[in-house]
């Protein structure tokens, strides 16, 4: 399982936290296609990606027990 | 603990005193507070959000770089989440270094970082709705998924 | 009395806090401490001399200027007189902006100026000597008399 | 009489933090000149001059009552 955290207006859109989701050899982009089908994520298009917790590409590819995190444009300072 | 996210109110003097050195000269400080009216709009509050372990470990990669850039720098740097009012502090950036030059340049240094790649989240709260700010005009998408080495390097 | 020459010890949150306003989003410090050692050469302790009526003067002048550059700063200067030893704060500058570049630079200005136009004087004692760090170096003499305006505004 | 206020290594080759001598319409370079020949005063080639506070020439005219600080080099900060 691969283990999604949403943050800011993710957060607001999808309603959840975190969400667990098969996807073992998937690509971090296979992953925002199928959470952008399955959920009201119209921000992930500006959002950054972290494996992790450090910054992934789109191309990054995803293994059992990974932690995506969906990151908006960040605000902090 | 040079790197901190913290629920409770900054204390200014704890964060200085961790970059005090017989052989600093200088010392530098950014405070940001909440400020009350943004081009003519009034904020009544804002609740600032992190994603924390990354965001620790994105404040110290800046440490890092800055250490890179001006080796004699010490950073610190504490970042409030939770609900902030006007003027209470949101982040608190010390940098001491020998001569005051450096202390001036790396601590602008690191709240530009700090705008970029830490993730951190200000929702503001307006007379008339709400927002999360980055969504609006002050910060570039990535559309890579990640930002750029031009991004993370200059 | 945001311009204040003290012989006490200076309390950092205190300049801060004069110059905290609702609508002041970036508040940046400048805090000078007493270093170790300078170009190889081991301080003790410094002696910071002022003539005080006209220190005051010249620090609110210099408040006044950058109320003219950038004029929604605030700005607190502290300036210690005494014995002073190593780590100890010499001086405290504080100023608040709306937006953080304007901190940066405003508190910049400031220092660069209270070294040319403030009547403050530090004795370095090494462990070899004294000497009135003024007459070395770091200052350039004015053969005119006075700073000309060149010094002054530029 | 004019009211003169030594600092820093101009008091310590005086002896004097001041000096009280009558000097009415004299400009600030002759009290230079006469302070120079008669004290130990090397330092008052390289300092500024204030008059009642304010920076001034050396063809500023000084009156009676006037305070005159010489004021070497600072340093502060």
């Amino acid at each position: 399982m691969i283990n999604v955290l949403l943050f800011a207006q993710l957060r607001d859109e999808s309603g959840k936290e975190s969400i667990s989701i098969e996807g073992n050899g998937w690509s971090v982009d296979e992953l925002k296609r199928k959470l952008k089908a399955d959920y009201q994520l119209g921000s992930l298009e500006t959002a950054m990606t972290a494996v992790n917790e450090e910054f992934a590409d789109d191309d990054t590819i995803l293994s059992d027990g990974d932690t995506v995190a969906f990151i908006p444009p960040v605000s902090g300072g | 603990m040079n790197y901190k996210i913290s629920k409770d109110p900054i204390v200014i003097q704890e964060v200085i005193d961790k970059v005090v050195k017989r052989n600093a000269g200088a010392v530098t400080t950014f405070i940001g507070t909440v400020r009350e009216m943004t081009k003519g709009k009034k904020t009544l509050f804002l609740i600032y959000e992190a994603y924390e372990p990354m965001a620790i470990k994105k404040l110290e990669q800046i440490g890092a770089e800055i250490k890179e850039r001006w080796p004699e720098a010490e950073t610190a740097i504490t970042h409030r989440v939770g609900k902030l009012d006007i003027t209470d502090i949101a982040v608190v950036i010390a940098v001491s270094t020998p001569h005051r030059n450096d202390a001036y340049e790396a601590n602008r240094y690191a709240i530009e970082r700090i705008k970029e790649i830490v993730p951190i989240w200000k929702k503001e709260h307006w007379e008339d709705g709400e927002t999360w700010v980055g969504n609006q005009l002050e910060t570039l998408p990535y559309p890579s998924g990640k930002p750029k080495e031009m991004d993370i390097h200059d």
